[in-house]
């Protein structure tokens, strides 16, 4: 209703863009989660083919800059999506899905590759150039390498890289020159894909970095926090089907532990007590080994 | 750690692991929830086996076999 | 575990790990609470520095021989 | 650790493992038995063969990674 | 091993481990109570630190690769 | 330790490890003997056969898996 | 190895480990001593730290089986 009132005011706009426009507003409250994705750089072959894969969970419109603002201004107060607006730049088109933004984020990363990078790019991270050897014949690349930084040298009929060294750091322009030379060496440092820029649910907007949850990290988590429940389950003495057996043992354990360095004269562990008092004397014996006469021949031999 | 404590108590207790559950889990145990904690941690879960994630480090620490 | 997983979340949250503690956190996870279990396990943590406790491997007895 | 012990002791004295004998064992040691916690120990061992799980402790020396 | 069962209850209730102590805790599961190993039980930890001893490797090692 | 030397002292002297033996050598060395700790680890000799206990410390000399 | 199981006897009894000491030893356990052997040994001995040799190697290896 929003979005009449402002083609109200907006007299001159034609039916097709109010047309455009009331889609992007019935989508947004049509979904639980609506978002603005940047697609720069990715060509249409591909976005086709990630439309395709998307299909059924991630709905993707491409819509004029101008539109998308103004269908996301015409949203009432108070409505979250609204504050999309300040997203729109660039080459982007807007996502819906029935999702969680969580989920959204995931699938709209694994859609992510690599490619090389052309002059004018920018370094989405620090490229760093590995030192060693390249498969590359000596010739003028050596100083095509040096030229933009790279500390490139030969060695043993090879050109080869001397030293780790950053070549461009995180937000910097890549030149015509050195993306050449990355790509000679096979450094395909820029992403492309679908890059969720922002995402609304409800009344909460997500940036990407709130959305990348690690997922080792969190299987590690879970690894510790099973550990802790385990380490004081045992501490305490917290006798549960899952840690009985573990109590038995360190029970026992600790019993033998005490049996054989108290001593105490158990005929369970008499042989462990024997076997550590020989350890002992053979350990000293093995200190005094090479002095005159100190041991017999039959410890020294042990000992030697 | 909280989220994952009511996290595994959920999986343990045979429970699905949602927003629902774990909300209401923290809750009760006097937690001021964080609505996209909660639902970043159920996100995530579903690439994550806990069963395997638990199994890894956890019961390391007890003799492999009586573990199992 | 579900209850020791319910003692941890109230400790980690800066609450006393009590019995009625224990069993609302248990409640809110949807499991049925033994009463018996609840007071056993808060027995038990009397007196455990759980922070230390949760971090000291499980089987000190084990390894470190050379340490030894 | 002593419900533990008690048991094992009775385990070893031949007697089977149950609350009377657990909680005798304990007051003999001069232990303010914990009614709750001696029930959660015989429960816990319902169904455990005590002997394997005593010969399973020598090779309980694995370290605890996880828990270091 | 139920003098040492014996002795470690004791000490893990926070007891005195002596004569006495042993010997009733022996007796309440069930043991017949050889005094000569008391006695022996009691001298020998004289003076030992027992929460170190329990600590401390106690198979002079559990062989690394069998413990794996 | 110290019985356990006297032990293993009559023992490679080829004399029989007795209660008599045990005491003199700790008596030479200056020991206060505990008679019971003499009989408990007679007692606890028996049937064991010392030079194969003792021999499993050959591999002492190797603190390659003390290492591990 | 009589001489240093003696020396070793002497040692853990807190005993000073001299000649007259080892020789007496040797004696109660009928063994026929050779004044030489006692002589560089106890020569050997001085300066060398017996607890800290002791300590390294005590767990240095020890027999699975035994364990068992």
């Amino acid at each position: 209703m929003n979005a009449e009132a402002e083609v109200h005011h907006s007299e001159h706009i034609p039916q097709w863009k109010k047309d455009e426009i009331k889609k992007i507003v019935d989508g947004v409250h049509s979904h639980k989660v609506v978002g603005i994705v940047d697609v720069r750089g990715v060509p249409a072959d591909s976005l086709q083919k990630m439309r395709r894969n998307l299909l059924g969970k991630v709905e993707m419109r491409m819509v004029r800059n101008t539109l998308s603002t103004i269908a996301f201004d015409s949203l009432p107060e108070g409505e979250k999506a609204k504050e999309l607006a300040k997203y729109v730049d660039g080459q982007m088109l807007i996502v819906y899905t029935n999702d969680n933004p969580f989920k959204l984020y995931k699938l709209l990363n694994a859609t992510k590759s690599k490619r090389a990078a052309k002059g004018g790019d920018i370094a989405p991270s620090d490229i760093v150039i590995p030192k060693g050897p390249t498969s590359f014949k000596p010739g003028p690349l050596v100083g095509e390498f040096q030229q933009v930084g790279i500390p490139a040298g030969i060695e043993g009929g090879k050109v080869v890289i001397k030293d780790t060294k950053t070549v461009v750091k995180q937000g910097e322009k890549i030149s015509a020159k050195l993306a050449e030379a990355l790509t000679r060496l096979e450094i395909m440092p820029i992403d492309v894909g679908l890059n969720l820029m922002a995402a609304v649910e409800g009344h909460m907007l997500y940036k990407p970095e709130d959305l990348g949850m690690d997922e080792d990290l969190l299987r590690d988590m879970f690894a510790q926090a099973a550990a802790h429940a385990f380490n004081l389950s045992i501490e305490a003495g917290i006798t549960t089907k899952d840690t009985i057996e573990p109590l038995i043992q360190k029970a026992v354990m600790e019993s033998k532990a005490l049996a054989v360095n108290a001593p105490i004269f158990e005929k369970d562990v008499m042989d462990l007590i024997m076997s550590k008092a020989e350890m002992e004397m053979l350990a000293v014996a093995k200190m005094v080994a090479g002095k005159e006469n100190a041991l017999d021949d039959e410890l020294k031999a042990k000992v030697q | 750690m909280e989220y994952v404590y009511a996290a595994l108590l959920l999986h343990k207790a045979g429970k699905a692991v949602d927003e629902a559950g774990v909300s209401s889990v923290l809750k009760a145990a006097g937690v001021e929830v964080n609505e996209a904690r909660v639902k970043a941690l159920v996100a995530a879960l579903e690439g994550v086996n806990i069963d395997e994630a638990i199994s890894k480090a956890a019961f390391a620490a007890a003799p492999a076999p009586a573990a199992a």
